[in-house]
C-alpha cells in the first residue's frame, strides 16, 4: 500500500490545478492518470482561450497546458501515468491498476476526483459505422495524433465544441461540409460560429441528422429539418457527400468513481446531467473527497482550472495546511475569477446551475446534522 | 441557412452577425470615421466574459470595463488603426480597415490561421462573412510575427466597392 | 419512405453498441415494465459491455423517459461498481491485490 | 486519411523514429510511441473490427479510451482499445471478429 497525503484523480486542468495548489500548500500529493501524458484534453485545445489576462486570456489552450506541467515539475509533484484509478474504497483507498497489468492500493488523507466528462451520443441510422466519431475523437486524431481522421466532415451540433473542432478540422486541411443544429438557434459562442462561416461552413438550425450511408465507412449523410416540435419533416431531407460525421452534442460528467465510492449525486441538466453534489469548496457529500473540473458540472477549461484550485486549496486546508483566515482569502480570490468565467448570458445558465447544486449539498448536510 | 441566405437573421441563425448587428454595436466604427482612415472594425456582438483587446491597445482606444463580459466600446477618435487588437483578439473578431488607402481600393488587415499563407503580392479571393468570394485582392503584408502565437495577420488591398463585406481571404489550396 | 417503414427502420437502430442492442429490444423491454436504467440493463445487456453504458446510458434514459413519462432524474444513473475500467483477471494476482487478500 | 505534417498552429510535426507493425499480415509503418489507432488511420485503415451479432465493421469512434469500439487483436489479446494503446517495433494486429480469440494467427510462423 502506497501513503500520500492528497490523491488527484485526473491530470487534466481540473486536476493538474488542484494538485498544484495542494503541493504548493505544502501538501504531498499524488497526481494519478490513465492516460500515456498528462494533460487531459487540455492539449487538443489549440485555440485561443477567453477571459481576461488572469484566465490567461488569449494563450492557446496547449501552452497553458505546457505551463501547468511546468509548475507541476517545479512542485515535484508526483505523477501517475498509465495508471487507472478502478475504485475508492472507506472513502480513502484507491485502487489503481498501473499499466493495464499490476495493482497498487493507495491510501490517501484526501481525494480530488476530476475525472472530467464524456462525449454524449446521437444515435442515428448508420451511427456504428468508422467514420462516425465524437468531435473530440476527431479533435484528438488532428491536434495531438496529427492524423486527418477523413477529407470531408458533417458536424452534428452548433455549441462551442462543434464549432471549434470544425474550425480545428479547417485548420487541419478538411473540408466541413456543414454544422447541423437541431434547435432553432446555434449554441456556440457567436465569434467561433463567425470564424468558421466566413470560411463557408454553411449551418442548418432546426435540423439533424437522419441517417449515415455506407458499406464499411461512411459514404454520405442525410439530414433533414424539425419542425416546432422537433420531428422531422418528410420531404426536407438533403444528403451530403461526406467521408466523417462528428458528434458534438454536449458532454455528461464522468461520475462513476464519485458514485461508486458513494457521493450523493444530483440531477442537472445545464450542466451535464447527474453530478457529485458539493459545497462552495468542492467538497462532496464525504467529507475526505472533493471534485473539480467537469466531473462537478461541465463548463470549460478555464472554470476547470479555478475549479481544481479550489479543490486543492480546500484539501490541502482540511489538513492543516492553511490557517482558515488564509483558505478564506485564497478561496475568495479563486471565487472571485469563477464569477467573472460565469458572467454573461452564458456563464449566467451555469452559475444558477451551480448554485442549484450547492443548495442540494446545503440540504443534505443539514439534514445530517 | 434557413429561410434566407444573404441576411439579416443575424449572429444565432447564420453563425455570422448581420449588419445591423454589427452597427448596433460599440465596438463598430461610424461611417464618418471609416472614411477617415484606418481604423479597428471590433466584430463582436455577443455577451461573453473577455478582454483582451483592452489591454492590447496602445491607446487606450478600446474600452471593456470591470465587467468583462461587456462588449468592446471603440473609442474612434483614439484609435489609429494600428492593428495591434487585431491578433490580440482570442476570437479573430477584429479586423482593420483603411477606406483611404487608394482611389479605388482600400485594404483590411485580418488575422488568418490556416495554411498555406499567402505571399506578399499574390493576388487572392477575397470573401465575405459568409465565405463567399466578392473580389480579387493583393496581398500587400504577411506577418507571421512570433508575439501573435502563429496567427498570422494579412493586409490586403481590394475594391473599394466592397469595404464592408469583405473580411478574410479564402482558403488556399494545400500542395 | 412511409412512416410506418420508417418506423420499422428506427427499431433496427442499434442504441447499445458493444452489445448490439436495438431500439425495437429496448422499447420491448420498457413496454414489459422496464422503467430504470438499471433493469433495461439487466433485461436487454444493453449497457453491459466492454465501456459498461458509457455511450448509450443517455440514450437509453431519453427512451425511458420518454415512454413513461419520468423524469430523467429518476431514470438515471446507472450503479457504479468498482471496476471502473476494463481490467485483465490477471490484475487480481498482481501486487497489492494479493496483499488486500491476506 | 492523412498525417497533418504542416499546421499552421502547431506548426511542422516532429521527426519520430519509424516502427513497423504488422496489421493482418502486412507490414506498415507507424510513429514510434503514436496510438495505433491513429497509425492505422494514417495508413488509410478505418475498420477495426466486426461485431459479433450483426457482423458490422466498426472504427474509431471516441478517441480517448472510454466507448471501446476501436478493440481489435494486438499480439494476440483480443479486445485491446487502440485509441490509447501506442505501437511498439514489431506488434502484431488483427481485425477482430465478434469476441475476438486469443493467440495469434500465424504463430508458427507461416505467413
Amino acid at each position: 500500500m502506497v501513503r500520500t497525503e492528497i490523491a488527484v484523480i485526473g491530470a487534466g486542468p481540473a486536476g493538474l490545478s488542484a494538485a498544484i495548489e495542494c503541493a504548493r500548500a505544502g501538501a504531498k500529493v499524488t497526481l494519478i492518470d490513465e492516460n500515456a501524458k498528462p494533460g487531459g484534453q487540455l492539449f487538443k485545445q489549440i485555440h485561443k482561450f477567453f477571459g481576461s489576462r488572469e484566465h490567461r486570456a488569449g494563450i492557446r489552450g496547449i501552452r497553458i497546458g505546457e505551463q501547468l506541467l511546468k509548475e507541476a515539475q517545479e512542485l515535484n509533484i508526483d505523477v501517475w501515468l498509465n495508471a487507472e484509478v478502478c475504485g475508492i474504497y472507506r472513502n480513502s483507498e484507491l485502487w489503481v491498476v498501473l499499466n493495464h497489468t499490476e495493482s497498487r492500493l493507495v491510501k490517501a488523507d484526501a481525494i480530488i476526483i476530476a475525472t472530467g466528462a464524456t462525449e454524449n451520443a446521437v444515435s442515428f441510422d448508420g451511427w456504428s459505422l468508422p467514420g462516425v466519431m465524437g468531435a473530440g475523437a476527431a479533435q484528438t486524431m488532428i491536434n495531438l495524433h496529427r492524423v486527418l481522421p477523413g477529407d470531408r466532415i458533417l458536424m452534428i451540433g452548433s455549441g462551442n465544441v462543434g464549432v471549434i473542432v470544425s474550425y480545428q478540422l479547417l485548420q487541419a486541411g478538411a473540408d466541413v461540409a456543414a454544422i447541423v443544429e437541431a434547435a432553432p438557434r446555434l449554441g456556440g459562442y457567436g465569434v467561433h460560429t463567425a470564424k468558421v462561416r466566413r470560411a463557408g461552413v454553411p449551418f442548418y438550425t432546426s435540423h439533424t441528422v437522419l441517417e449515415a450511408r455506407g458499406t464499411d465507412h461512411v459514404e454520405s449523410a442525410v439530414i433533414v429539418e424539425l419542425n416546432d416540435s422537433w420531428q422531422p419533416v418528410s420531404g426536407t431531407e438533403k444528403e451530403f457527400t461526406v467521408d466523417t460525421i462528428c458528434i458534438a452534442a454536449g458532454l455528461t460528467p464522468l461520475t462513476e468513481l464519485a458514485a461508486g465510492a458513494g457521493c450523493q449525486t444530483c440531477f442537472i441538466p445545464t450542466l451535464g446531467g447527474h453530478v457529485p453534489m458539493h459545497d462552495e469548496k468542492m467538497r462532496t457529500s464525504i467529507d475526505t473527497i472533493f471534485v473539480a473540473g467537469d466531473i462537478a458540472g461541465v463548463e470549460e477549461a478555464s472554470t476547470a482550472m479555478e475549479e481544481g484550485r479550489l479543490a486543492g486549496i480546500h484539501a490541502a486546508a482540511a489538513l492543516g495546511y492553511y490557517k482558515p483566515s488564509e483558505e478564506q482569502r485564497l478561496s475568495a480570490e479563486v471565487w472571485q475569477r469563477l464569477g467573472v468565467l460565469r458572467s454573461g448570458p452564458f456563464g449566467q445558465k451555469r452559475l444558477d446551475a451551480k448554485k442549484d447544486i450547492l443548495n442540494a449539498r446545503r440540504t443534505i448536510s443539514e439534514k445530517v446534522q | 441557412m434557413k429561410k434566407c441566405s444573404n441576411c439579416a437573421c443575424g449572429v444565432k441563425i447564420d453563425g455570422t452577425p448581420s449588419m445591423e448587428e454589427l452597427q448596433s454595436s460599440p465596438g463598430y466604427p461610424s461611417e464618418a470615421r471609416i472614411r477617415k482612415g484606418p481604423v479597428a472594425i471590433i466584430e463582436c456582438v455577443e455577451a461573453i466574459p473577455c478582454n483582451p483587446c483592452e489591454p492590447a491597445c496602445p491607446q487606450g482606444a478600446i474600452t471593456v470595463g470591470s465587467d468583462i463580459t461587456a462588449l468592446p466600446v471603440l473609442d474612434e477618435e483614439k484609435c489609429t488603426g494600428c492593428g495591434v487588437c487585431v491578433a490580440a483578439c482570442p476570437g479573430l473578431a477584429i479586423y482593420v480597415k483603411d477606406f483611404t488607402f487608394e482611389e479605388e481600393r482600400a485594404t483590411i488587415l485580418f488575422p488568418f490561421e490556416y495554411l498555406p499563407l499567402p505571399v506578399k503580392g499574390q493576388i487572392v479571393e477575397m470573401t465575405d462573412r459568409f465565405g463567399r468570394t466578392v473580389c480579387e485582392g493583393e496581398v500587400l503584408l504577411v506577418n507571421t510575427s512570433k508575439r501573435n502565437s502563429n496567427t498570422a495577420l494579412i493586409k490586403a488591398a481590394y475594391d473599394k466597392k466592397h469595404f464592408e463585406e469583405v473580411v478574410s481571404m479564402r482558403r488556399l489550396a494545400r500542395a | 419512405m412511409d412512416q410506418k417503414e420508417k418506423q420499422n427502420n428506427d427499431k433496427d437502430r442499434l442504441i447499445c453498441r458493444c452489445e448490439e442492442i436495438t431500439l425495437g429490444e429496448i422499447e420491448q423491454a420498457i413496454a414489459e415494465g422496464c422503467t430504470t436504467l438499471n433493469e433495461v440493463k439487466r433485461r436487454t445487456r444493453a449497457g453491459m459491455g466492454l465501456c459498461q453504458s458509457r455511450t448509450c446510458s443517455k440514450l437509453i434514459a431519453r427512451i425511458i423517459a420518454e415512454k413513461t413519462g419520468k423524469p430523467l432524474s429518476e431514470v438515471m444513473p446507472v450503479t457504479s461498481r468498482p471496476p471502473a475500467r476494463p481490467v485483465k483477471m490477471d490484475v487480481f494476482r498482481s501486487g497489492d491485490c494479493d496483499e488486500k487478500d491476506n | 486519411m492523412k498525417r497533418i505534417i504542416e499546421h499552421p498552429v502547431l506548426g511542422r510535426l516532429e521527426e519520430a523514429r519509424e516502427v513497423h507493425i504488422r496489421v493482418d499480415g502486412e507490414t506498415i509503418p507507424a510513429r514510434e510511441g503514436e496510438m495505433i489507432a491513429a497509425a492505422l488511420l494514417a495508413n488509410g485503415k478505418s475498420v477495426f473490427r466486426y461485431t459479433n451479432k450483426r457482423h458490422e465493421a466498426r472504427g474509431i469512434y471516441c478517441g480517448i479510451g472510454r466507448c471501446t469500439d476501436c478493440v481489435m487483436i494486438v499480439n494476440g489479446v483480443p479486445n485491446v482499445r487502440t485509441c490509447v494503446t501506442p505501437v511498439e517495433e514489431g506488434m502484431v494486429i488483427e481485425t477482430q471478429q465478434g469476441i475476438g480469440h486469443w493467440g495469434q494467427e500465424g504463430e508458427d510462423g507461416t505467413d
